[in-house]
């Protein structure tokens, strides 16, 4: 029988700490045929399995060009994130995917990237902000507007750091508490919106995080003159299948894991701006 | 359709032996512990014969009545759901190597059911599940291979219970299509059809007579009696949009004062298609594993992620259920996901009516 | 690589939900070989003071001894795991709380009762210390503990199912008491874990694994009474196996209080 | 020190199996200070019977004992019905002896296996002597698992059982329950019978003591769920009667009661059984019995553990017997009326007579209870037993033998105190 519900063995190649709780995993199907023809685009997930533990959903983190690897960074927050976090290069997870609808990507060549993400939203991103950087000559400028609740969440520092210094890309960090010597904004990041540079007319914003923040952002976004359908929103819903099958992932007549993760601001706006559903 | 023709209930057990003879394993109802389940049978004699069954909000109660027919009941708290869509299944096993881990998938048990006395709701519903489970990207082998080799045996509904209301969801009372065999069961014997080749073979072997006139202007008029008896009704087949602009609507809060968020109407419903997986690992640490069992919108699990509860009100889970069932379930499927069975209405514990709640945020 | 240690204490408690490892047949060697286990009186090893890995603790506290107890058995536990209704919401002995009578009980019962060392209250182990994590159950089963242990051993956080009885009595197609009977029956407003038992076998649920995830009790109350039940009787049906646990212990009380309204 | 005898007609407390303690003082040689301490704290469940409605009762009582809630049950639906008038239909009996049969096998096997057993051959507990003996231990698992099934066929659970009612049984199991699980005694029934052997080819102690043996008798079968109080001394006395002739009295030094016949200690549980009632025994299980070695009635105490194997074996026979004939019923129970009465019911606990008292007012309300189970009927024994093993066996031997000898004299009673199996702290005063 050939399962989609089951998972394929893979093997991790390369274990980072990025910080106190964040770690990115390297990974490699175990069977080179799967390794070889496997295929992403920023903004899909697979879902990772714990041997003994279970599955949980996990963005692409790596650039979909690399075909050697790739890679997941992950928070550890809960029962199998934790598990997950104590695994060593060398150790065996399974792995099936990768599912769903990414980001706009190819909607928004020639045009202005606004990447605004929250707390732990940054890793789904992260597979974008490599592929735009990679790809600069396509894209207009770049906005990174990122959020954390404290300083020493903020993973790729020096990253940031450095894309600051690129043409035609602007970094705007927000931490609501800090660290002495926080050279940049405290408070939400939603108060940086208005400092972005960018051209409301032609212009795309995929905005990843907590979903009080992206009601948040959307508007503010809104504010600053952008169309609400060139807003691009990643949702997290709980994950039992991703197949379109367990129906926990339900966001009105959506399947989150099929239909998204990542929605047109839209296409959302009136469920999530209620909450509760 | 070919010509209908008539089976006594004298007859009835050749149904079964054929079904059995030609590989099937037969499900049919049986009156057990004050409800109607679906249970493999040998004899015709395990049938709920002159069960009656009468239904109310929260209430459901059999009696031995005095008439002679196997079928005057509406239906039991299940029916094709769990035969199909197992309420817990294993889906697949790790086991651990000297290196990493092996994978293997479970297949489930194989076996051919042909199942006696499915309602017109039940084939409604079925076509829901159908389209869920296989319909889509992703079509599931567990479903699908139970799905494949099933044989149906409609039997149509003259006995609606109090709590039926399928004539205004427009699934039912009568069996319109989808089934290998059709069955109006009359006072001494049923009017019988085929709906498929698979049904015109079983038919062939059976000993029918002609169906005379009266008996199938009986049948007729038994279906069509049904759904004139029918009290209760859903106020309209398209609620999408009336229910999406009733989200903040205070009878959401009402509900969930009585709601017990068991999730019983959820457990019972035919198109309920909910699940959760789970792992269990070997003490010995040799391996483990993961199945898949029915889950509820109801319950914790359904609106968790990590840190937050997305639905931590019964207001919030009963509005998804009721908004998914009636208004969303449209965006989904094309269609309302209630077929009018009222199981959610007779099995609720505190006799929550969906027909009422629907009504009440309508007003 | 040294086996991770394990420790069984006993507090007031039927000793039943030791039972769960002493009834576990062939798992209980196994356990054996994957554990290390320092102290489990009945199963004959003591060291009350060792420092283990996980402490699985059965049992109410119910003395000032029990206090001091179930201090040192924090401390030396990395991982405190609570088994069965004692020790996670006081007991049935927990029935003695908060009735103005019960001083005298020992009394009544003993004849020299300056012997008799008790506290007015049966009470939870996390009213006194941190609980790591806590399986209700009056019993546990065989299944829940090893189920968490095995969970333990792969380094990972158990799962503890908390979803009503009434989901896992559909899965089981058991026929609904409530409906079909008018049995009064805490099954939609109790922790799943026993398999849908007391329904299994036609009678109603009492309510032994204590409150599910999100119960409406007073729903459930109101129901109970329109349906027949007597305000005392519907009490007793909250005030029962986890009468300290809420929302059960307020209606319970509520309804104990007005008994006669 | 001076016991203070007292005659309790008040109701009483449930027992407990709980943290034990022995306190021995040996002055010249000779033991000056003799007591069993039990200390687990008191549940009160006789006072918050009261007032609670006679359904409820079977489910309360279980939760005194998870060791033998079934004992527990049983006693208290017969004392209950008494009052009642309940009559239970030959199916409700046959299938509370089967019930009943599940717990002793159950409780006789973990005693055996996972208690008694290593003291006699050398080991701290039943893992360290699966290391060197696992057929036995395993043995022993798979036997006490059959009695948790027996129990869960119709309990549903094995521990504080849901299928108990007032009148019988909530529900009658299909057969095809029945038929599985029949068929697995029967595969275990070799097993059983080579259990009996190997217990007696234990190196068992083997002093004799003179003791009275108490036990439920004269009811035509051997003695399980009913009977009348019979003893080694001719009594034979209605249950109703029990305080007529046993008396309960608090030790300071412990929070059980304990109990005396006529101002002595007595013996109850499996050794006094067998000893009381060989007629009774089916002939299977006379067979094992005289193949076995011993010879019963046994004045050794310590055979008490062959006389548990020979337990298991008449369960198994019984069981079998009842399965053999089992069909469902349409009438599981009986129902009555609630009304005013006193009531008494006794059955044999896997340790010995369980007496329930119980009285009723016409509500079916609980006006008060009392329960004597079999621990603190043995206490008195066991201290008796104690003083005269211990000196027997030397009281100037070294501290550790002689801890160790005192621990597999109490064990060998098992009595119902978890921790007096295998926790006791033994404070010897020795003086010169
Ligand atoms: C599309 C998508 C992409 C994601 N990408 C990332 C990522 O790149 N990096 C990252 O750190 N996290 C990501 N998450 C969140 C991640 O899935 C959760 O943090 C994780 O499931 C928590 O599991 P847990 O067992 O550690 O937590 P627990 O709270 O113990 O959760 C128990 C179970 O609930 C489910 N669950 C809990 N939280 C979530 C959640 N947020 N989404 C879905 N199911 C959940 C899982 O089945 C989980 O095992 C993503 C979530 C989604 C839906
Ligand atoms: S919602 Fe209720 S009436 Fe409609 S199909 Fe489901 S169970 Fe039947
Ligand atoms: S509507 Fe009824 S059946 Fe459904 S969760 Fe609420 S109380 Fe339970
Ligand atoms: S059904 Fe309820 S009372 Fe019965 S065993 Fe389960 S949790 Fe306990």
């Amino acid at each position: 029988m050939n399962s989609p519900h089951v998972p394929q063995t893979a093997r991790i190649v390369e274990r980072v700490q990025e910080s106190d709780d964040i770690f990115t995993l390297r990974l490699r199907f175990n069977d080179a045929a799967t390794q070889d023809s496997y295929r992403f685009a920023p903004g899909q997930f697979n879902m990772v399995y714990l041997p003994g533990a279970g599955e949980v959903p996990i963005s692409l983190s790596s650039d979909p060009e690399e075909r050697a690897n790739f890679a997941h960074t992950i928070r550890a927050v809960g029962r199998v994130t934790k598990g997950l976090a104590q695994l060593k290069p060398g150790d065996e997870v399974g792995l099936r995917g990768p599912y769903g609808r990414g980001w706009p990507l190819s909607e928004a060549e020639g045009r202005d990237v606004f990447i605004v993400t929250g707390g732990l939203g940054c890793a789904p991103v992260m597979a974008v902000i490599h592929y735009v950087l990679k790809r600069r000559e396509r894209f207009r400028r770049l906005i990174i507007l990122q959020g954390v609740k404290h300083s020493h969440d903020l993973i790729w520092r020096a990253s940031y750091e450095r894309w600051a210094q690129a043409p035609g890309t602007q970094v705007l960090l927000a931490a609501n508490a800090t660290e002495a010597l926080w050279p940049w904004h405290v408070g939400s990041p939603i108060d940086l919106v208005a400092q972005a540079e960018f051209d409301p007319a032609n212009a795309v914003c995929m905005i990843c995080g907590p979903e009080g923040m992206m009601v948040a952002a959307a508007r503010a976004l809104k504010a600053r003159g952008l169309p609400e359908s060139d807003i691009h929103v990643s949702l997290e819903r709980n994950m039992q299948c991703a197949l379109g099958l367990c129906g926990h992932c339900q966001l009105g007549g959506s399947f989150v894991c099929k239909d998204g993760p990542v929605f047109s601001w839209p296409e959302v706006k009136a469920l999530l701006e209620r909450g509760g559903l | 359709m070919p010509p209908s023709r008539f089976l006594p209930h004298s007859a009835l057990q050749s149904l079964i032996d054929v079904l059995a003879a030609s590989g099937y394993a037969v499900i049919a109802p049986q009156a057990r512990e004050g409800r109607i389940v679906y249970e493999e049978t040998f004899q015709t004699a395990e049938l709920p014969w002159g069960i009656t069954l009468a239904q109310a909000a929260g209430n459901s109660r059999t009696t031995k009545g005095t008439h002679k027919q196997a079928f005057a009941w509406a239906n039991g708290p299940q029916a094709l759901k769990p035969l199909l869509f197992a309420p817990r299944e294993p889906l697949w096993r790790i086991t651990r190597q000297t290196d990493g881990y092996a994978v293997e998938a479970i297949e489930p048990p194989g076996r051919p059911l042909a199942v006696i006395g499915v309602r017109a709701c039940d084939l409604a519903a079925l076509r829901i599940q159908d389209r869920h489970f296989l319909g889509g990207p992703c079509p599931d082998p567990h479903y699908g291979g139970r799905r494949e080799g099933m044989l149906l045996v409609a039997v149509n509904c003259t006995h609606p219970a109090a709590t039926c209301f399928c004539a205004s969801t427009g699934d039912g009372p009568e069996a319109t299509a989808d089934f290998d065999i059709a069955l109006t069961e009359l006072e001494d014997g049923f009017v019988i059809q085929a709906g498929s080749p698979e049904g015109e073979e079983i038919l062939a072997a059976l000993p029918l007579q002609e169906a005379q006139a009266g008996k199938i202007e009986a049948a007729a008029a038994g279906i069509r009696r049904a759904a004139e008896s029918q009290t209760r009704a859903i106020p309209g087949q398209n609620l999408r949009d009336a229910l999406m602009a009733r989200l903040d609507h205070g009878r959401w809060q009402e509900v969930a004062e009585r709601c017990l968020a068991c999730g019983n109407c959820t457990m019972v419903c035919p198109t309920c298609f909910c699940h959760a997986e789970t792992e269990q690992p070997e003490l010995d640490g040799s391996g483990s594993l993961h199945s898949r069992e029915w889950d509820s919108c109801f319950g914790e699990r359904h609106g968790h992620i990590h840190g937050k509860q997305l639905r931590p009100e019964i207001s919030q889970r009963y509005r998804q259920w009721l908004t998914h069932k009636l208004a969303s379930w449209h965006d989904q499927f094309g269609r309302s996901g209630c077929v009018g069975c009222g199981r959610c209405i007779a099995w609720c514990p505190v006799g929550i009516d969906i027909t009422e709640e629907a009504a009440a945020l309508l007003k | 690589m040294n086996r991770p240690r394990i420790a069984v204490h006993k507090f007031a408690s039927c000793d039943g939900c030791q039972l769960a490892f002493l009834n576990a047949g062939e798992a209980l060697l196994t356990l054996a070989q994957r554990v290390e286990i320092l102290h489990f009186a009945e199963a004959g090893w003591i060291d009350p003071f060792a420092e283990v890995d996980v402490a699985f603790v059965e049992g109410s506290i119910s003395t000032q001894h029990d206090i001091e107890r179930i201090r040192v058995v924090r401390e030396s536990a990395k991982f405190l795991v609570t088994i069965g209704a004692c020790a996670t919401a006081g007991g049935l002995q927990a029935l003695r709380n908060g009735v103005k009578e019960a001083a005298s009980w020992v009394a009544d019962i003993y004849a020299s009762p300056e012997y008799i060392e008790c506290l007015p209250e049966s009470r939870p182990v996390s009213a006194h210390v941190k609980v790591d994590l806590e399986l209700w159950g009056c019993p546990v089963t065989t299944e829940q503990v090893l189920a968490a242990t095995a969970s333990l051993l792969n380094g990972v956080m158990p799962v503890n199912p908390d979803e009503p009885v009434c989901v896992e009595c559909k899965r089981r197609g058991h026929a609904c008491v409530l409906v079909t009977q008018n049995a009064p029956c805490m099954g939609p407003v109790t922790r799943t874990g026993c398999g849908a038992l007391c329904p299994g076998v036609g009678r109603a649920c009492y309510g032994c694994f204590g409150p599910a995830e999100l119960p409406n009790a007073a729903s459930m109350a109101k129901h109970f009474e329109q349906a027949g039940l007597a305000r005392r009787d519907v009490a007793r049906r909250f005030l029962f196996i986890t009468s300290t646990a809420q929302p059960f212990a307020d209606i319970g009380q509520q309804y104990r209080d007005k008994e006669h309204d | 020190m001076t016991k203070r005898t007292v005659n309790l007609n008040v109701p009483v407390l449930a027992r407990v199996e709980g943290e034990g303690a022995l306190d021995l003082g040996i002055v010249n040689g000779e033991i000056s200070e003799l007591g069993l301490r039990i200390f687990e704290p008191p549940r009160l469940f006789e006072k918050f019977l009261e007032g609670r409605s006679y359904m409820e009762v079977p489910d309360m009582v279980a939760r005194i004992c998870g060791i033998c809630p079934v004992a527990y049950q049983m006693s208290a639906v017969q004392a209950l019905e008494s009052i009642l008038g309940i009559e239970p239909t030959p199916w409700i009996r046959d299938m509370r002896r089967l019930f009943y049969c599940g717990e002793w096998i159950e409780s006789h096997s973990l005693h055996i296996h996972l208690l008694a057993a290593p003291d006699f051959l050398g080991f701290a507990n039943a893992i360290d002597m699966a290391g060197k003996h696992p057929e036995i231990v395993r043995r022993g698992l798979r036997i006490q698992e059959a009695g948790n099934a027996i129990i869960r066929f119709l309990g549903g659970r094995s521990v504080h059982p849901v299928g108990v009612r007032v009148g019988g049984f909530w529900h009658a199991p299909p057969s095809a329950a029945a038929a599985k699980l029949l068929a697995e005694l029967e595969a275990l029934l070799p097993e059983v019978e080579a259990l009996a052997g190997w217990t007696a080819s234990l190196p068992l102690p083997g002093e004799t003591q003179d003791f009275e043996c108490v036990s439920l008798g004269r009811a035509n079968e051997y003695p399980i769920t009913q009977g009348r109080i019979v003893s080694s001394e001719g009594l034979d006395l209605d249950i109703a009667d029990f305080d007529s002739e046993f008396k309960e009295s608090h030790a300071p030094h412990s929070t059980a009661l304990h109990c005396h016949h006529r101002g002595r200690d007595y013996l109850v549980g499996p050794l006094a059984r067998v000893n009381l009632n060989l007629d009774q025994l089916p002939g299977e299980t006379r067979k094992l019995l005289e193949a076995c070695g011993v010879r019963f009635p046994s004045a050794n105490i310590f055979h008490s553990i062959v006389a548990r194997a020979l337990e298991i074996h008449v369960a198994f026979v019984e069981a079998i017997r009842l399965l053999k004939a089992y069909a469902p019923t349409d009438t599981p129970y009986l129902e009555a009326a609630p009304r005013a009465g006193i009531g008494f019911g006794a059955s044999e606990a896997p340790r010995g007579i369980l007496w329930h008292r119980y009285e009723l007012d016409d509500s079916g309300s609980i006006v008060s209870a009392r329960i004597v189970p079999p621990t603190s009927q043995n206490q008195a024994r066991m201290e008796a037993d104690l003083r005269t093993s211990l000196n027997h066996f030397g009281l100037d031997q070294p501290e550790e033998r002689i801890r160790h000898h005192a621990e597999t004299v109490i064990r060998n009673y098992d009595p119902c105190i978890s921790c007096a199996t295998h926790f006791l702290k033994l404070n010897i005063k020795k003086k010169a």
